[in-house]
């Protein structure tokens, strides 16, 4: 089920700003090799004193085999706290620990079919080499890259080199279309005769491409994003509730059992609750009991 | 000079005194594509219960400074599945299993340790003891006497293997806890589980976690816990101690030698550096060679003791610096 | 808009919610040096005993992994050169004392009292009940709910201001604590003291500190200070809170607010940073500011209730996007 | 008593290496103008997100008021643990956070007087620029700068430059004299005719030299060095036993009434304890009893 994984001192390789973005190029040997579009990689952040304990996420943006650099793969990160900005800010010949390759990646369709891809601000990310290697295995590609803004819209020259059509939008209108991914998508979908459906973004923008697939009775896998105290399988704390082959609804792990998951299995209106019908919570003992104790413990 | 790292617990010999801290190994699995799991002291097994559980709502983890906090809710697969697929995995692949328990009764505590009774290859036996009693209102068993000593009895009663007895130390006394119970038959203590904490989010103006509050670990919490691990091993020093808590590198855990533990536990740590352990025992091994030990055993609640020995800070670990006495 | 951090604490009106904690400003003359002390809420002033103090040997101080250890052991002048020197100083100055005691019998808790009655300027009365009882086997009287309500019925009787009590985290019910000094005539709470941990020094293998023992603070006992303010606004909803424990940043000054304090001390911030209470200031305003929040008040224990308002993410704190209702 | 403060983030100018030390120049306007020698400089260390809280200590090597990079202080930096390591690390346009200037200086002469120095290890940064000042007034100054092995040995040509006698010893004889520096004190004294004596480095050494001066009867200032947790008098950390003028001793700041104090002043055999005759020991309420909430608390 598992692949080794591997850590690293890495050396920053080059930084690129983009709107508020930067794409970070580290060093990964043992990592880059072994990455598949949907892989994840983490990063310690602050430096050897930092009071920051935990490994932040970041979905591969690119990974290079042997590129000028040797084996490298490149990040998209998003300005979101103290520890994406103090990555934010790192430059070449810094060094950063980077752990590899995490969580499952895209699966791909085993005989070339239309794939629509959606993305969500830097949730395009994973789907870039996704595009690649889809178009790759002779699938038809298919894009709708959206963003709140401008500044927060990446990866449309990419997108549209790797599609027939491009879809780009922003929620302000300032860069492509007015609009909402969600919007075009039915439309894009029918003009596409698409088959199957990807996404990486938001909850709720990936609720509604899994809805829209199947409504359309097409298949979708989607990218998750839960916090991750581990990112390797071990802390339970990136569960969300995912319904299995067996109609068992069961609180996953995203980090080892995701980030990317079938769209119709995963329970969105329930993501951040225990539904009653989920395995282990109704026999679980003192469940309805008051647990003051809530930290395991 | 050659440092031995074996460490004998309640009788138990173990290649070296570090070990996974439950619930943040898991079963081993996962770690074992980072860390070779056979060359740890042992691996603590996640708390399982009698039943499968699906634990809290997300959020469940917020980091905090040197530090997180953790809701799970002990989700798990249960007694049956824990003995049909985990504990199986770790034997085969050859590692040292502590299996840690938890419930909400006495009873179930009981039915665990029966269900363990049989099974072969268990090393010790952890009992999480940081769990609502529902049959007392939910008041935690670890945070009274007699809560406490009647879950480790129980267990006691129905185990063929040590038995070590975990505390929080969210106590006025945690000694009084300790002597409650080691007289229930407690062959041993780890200390500690983690503290009651909570984390508001200035967005949403709540609490971050979904459960509210939750346990808090880290190098934050670790003056605490050498705080009770000195308190404890002051009043038995006989009794074998697996220190817990803000574990990171060989000197942490070269600390909790010093003020009483027999081995130490780590957990948070590895959500940082899923390398951690190995890289520990080696700089431990280093660190006890640098001040001419050849056993983890030498230093075991030293630092409670008359300084006699000094560290020698050139190169002549076992010549006549090591031997001149410190004011 | 403007942010009014005008605050009321037991009927005492402050110019902000930003205080120093007691023993982290001595009684605010060299903090004076790095910041005018007359713009904070007011100065918490060394916890003073009846008598002159020597404190405990040195070292007094460990660093810890986003804290910090100190056994200062009330090292102070006594009641009477703090009514000769340090009171009047803060007064002449314009700063707002609050005046910290700590005595070791009741009867010494009760002199302080008497001390202070007739001096005016004192805003608030701290009670500094963590300390050992010299009556009661050296218990800590934070400890218990018995010697705590004594202690602070004690000084209510002999007070002219409102009493505060300061309480102790290391305790199993900090709420059964908190009831008893309320009902011992407390009119507010000071939530949280230090920790009791302690540090091991791999070099001499000695505890690092003098005496042994020491108190944990700074950033790494913020989630455990939350909680216990938590818990108790949760059961006094009513009862003024001080929220004491690792605030560095105006976002954590919001965080003890939302999580039911009027108004919070700074402590081990202040070491690293002696101009940290202006800016906390400046931070918590402008983090109401954004909200759309023009006084401190609307927002103390919020946390508590389902999230009515949001956080507004755009410039328009009142409009329509402040209203909406959140899931 | 107390002189305004500041506290900057300042910018690294320049590093320099020296052995085991590592020299740093750090741009101080407000701070370096009013520094005197004896005077120290409190810098946070770890960056932006350090699990370590604390300032760290240095004696003021050297103030320029008004140098190319303007007004400017230089420390010296030992490596002694992870908060120095990191500063050692500083390169030319990282910022630093550093904070005084903090502690009472050296007091002069009144008249020109004879003056030995004695240095220890890093002890030696503060006596440079003392040694200059004393020769600004016309004393005589005589040097004895000693440290463990010549890794440590620092500032041997400033001492030479500024004083008519100098004498330089290591303990492992890799540079100048074998021995230690009390080794040779009596007979530079005796042969320099000193009056007074000026002392900073390790605690036995300053031991010694007071009295060494007390034996012949003249005033020594000796520079020492407690753990501090705040660095500016509020927390009561840096304590150490002294006799005050009307024969009472104290509990004595070290950070605000000190680092200098008179040798003869200070009780080294009583460092590290609370004498029993010292201000507040025996009257003390509690005192003897047990205290098991020892942090305040
Ligand atoms: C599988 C996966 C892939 C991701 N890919 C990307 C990517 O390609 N580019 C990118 O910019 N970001 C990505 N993220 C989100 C990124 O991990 C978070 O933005 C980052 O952890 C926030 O850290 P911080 O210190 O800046 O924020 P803080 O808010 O200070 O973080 C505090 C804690 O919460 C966790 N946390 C906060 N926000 C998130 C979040 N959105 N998701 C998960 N954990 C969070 C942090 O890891 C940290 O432990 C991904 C997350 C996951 C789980
Ligand atoms: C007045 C004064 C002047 C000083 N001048 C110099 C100087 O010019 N050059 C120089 O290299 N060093 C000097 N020091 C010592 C320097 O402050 C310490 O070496 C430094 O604080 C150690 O920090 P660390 O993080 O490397 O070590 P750690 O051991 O990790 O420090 C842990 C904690 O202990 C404190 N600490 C540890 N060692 C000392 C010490 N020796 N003195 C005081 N606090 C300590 C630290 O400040 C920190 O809070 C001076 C200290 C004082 C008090
Ligand atoms: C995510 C997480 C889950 C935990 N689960 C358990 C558990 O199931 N049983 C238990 O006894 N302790 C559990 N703990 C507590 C740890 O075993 C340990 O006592 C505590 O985290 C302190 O050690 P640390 O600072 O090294 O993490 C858990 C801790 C964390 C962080
Ligand atoms: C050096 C030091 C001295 C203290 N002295 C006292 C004291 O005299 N009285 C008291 O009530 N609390 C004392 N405290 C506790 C603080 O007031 C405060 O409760 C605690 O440090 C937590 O806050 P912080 O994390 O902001 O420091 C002291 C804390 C420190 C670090
Ligand atoms: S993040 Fe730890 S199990 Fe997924
Ligand atoms: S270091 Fe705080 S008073 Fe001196």
């Amino acid at each position: 089920m598992v692949k080794p994984k591997h850590i690293r001192r890495a050396e920053v390789i080059s930084y690129r700003r983009s709107g508020v973005y930067t794409v970070l190029t580290v060093s990964a040997p043992g990592i880059a090799e072994q990455v598949r579009p949907g892989n994840f990689v983490s990063f310690s952040v602050g430096g050897e004193e930092s009071g920051l304990l935990l490994r932040r996420a970041f979905s591969v943006l690119r990974a290079e085999e042997r590129g000028v650099y040797g084996a490298t793969v490149d990040v998209l990160v998003a300005p979101t706290g103290c520890g994406t900005r103090w990555l934010a800010r790192r430059r070449p010949g810094d060094m950063v620990d980077v752990a590899g390759p995490l969580g499952r990646p895209f699966r791909l369709p085993k005989s070339p079919a239309n794939a629509v891809l959606v993305a969500g601000g830097y949730g395009v990310a994973p789907l870039i080499g996704l595009a690649v290697a889809l178009r790759a295995r002779g699938c038809r590609v298919d894009f709708a890259v959206g963003a709140s803004n401008a500044d927060r819209l990446f990866g449309v020259l990419d997108a549209k080199r790797n599609s027939t059509i491009a879809r780009v939008l922003t929620e302000d209108g300032s860069l492509g279309e007015r609009g909402r991914v969600t919007d075009v998508l039915p439309g894009l979908m029918e003009r596409a005769n698409s088959e199957v459906a990807y996404a990486c973004g938001p909850m709720g923008m990936l609720a509604a491409v899994a809805e829209l697939a199947a409504q359309r009775g097409m298949p979708s896998q989607v990218a998750v994003e839960e916090s991750m105290a581990c990112g390797f399988g071990v802390c339970m704390t990136c569960v969300l509730p995912v319904a299995g082959a067996d109609g068992t609804t069961r609180m996953v792990r995203s980090c080892v059992e995701g980030p990317v998951f079938e769209g119709e299995s995963v329970r969105f209106a329930d993501v951040g609750t225990v539904p009653s019908d989920v395995y282990g919570a109704a026999g679980s003992p003192g469940d309805g009991e008051p647990e003051p104790y809530s930290g395991d413990a | 000079m050659a440092v031995d790292l074996t460490t004998v617990l309640a009788g138990v010999e173990f290649a070296n005194p570090v070990f996974t801290a439950s619930g943040c190994a898991a079963a081993g699995q996962e770690l074992d594509t980072f860390t070779d799991v056979t060359t740890l002291g042992g691996v603590v097994t996640k708390s399982v219960m009698r039943l499968p559980r699906a634990g809290r709502p997300t959020p469940r983890m917020a980091e905090t400074a040197s530090g997180m906090l953790n809701s799970i809710g002990l989700q798990g697969p249960g007694i049956e599945a824990f003995l049909a697929n985990d504990l199986p995995w770790l034997l085969e692949r050859g590692a040292r299993p502590v299996v840690s328990i938890a419930g909400s009764s006495v009873q179930e505590y009981t039915e665990l340790a029966q269900a363990l009774r049989d099974v072969d290859g268990v090393a010790l036996i952890e009992v999480n003891i940081s769990c609502p009693n529902v049959e007392d209102r939910g008041h935690v068993f670890a945070c009274h006497p007699a809560s406490a000593a009647a879950v480790v009895s129980a267990v006691r009663r129905n185990s063929r293997v040590p038995v070590f007895a975990k505390l929080s130390p969210d106590v006025t006394d945690i000694v009084g806890i300790a002597e409650a119970v080691l007289t229930a038959g407690a062959n041993g203590l780890s200390l500690i589980n983690t503290m009651l904490g909570l984390a508001i989010d200035p967005g949403s103006l709540r609490p971050v976690l979904g459960a509210v509050t939750g346990g808090l670990s880290g190098p934050a919490i670790k003056p605490v816990a050498l705080r009770c691990v000195w308190q404890v091993h002051a009043a038995f020093p006989d009794v074998p101690i697996f220190g817990i808590g803000g574990v990171r590198t060989g000197t942490d855990a070269l600390e909790f030698l010093l003020a009483g533990a027999s081995a130490v536990q780590v957990g948070t740590a590895l959500f940082g550096d899923p390398t951690a352990l190995p890289r520990i025992m080696d700089e431990l091994g280093t660190a006890l060679d640098e001040r001419g030990l050849t056993r983890p055993g030498e230093i075991v609640g030293r630092a409670h003791r008359s300084p006699l020995f000094v560290a020698p800070e050139g190169p002549d670990p076992l010549g006549d610096a090591s031997l001149r006495a410190a004011g």
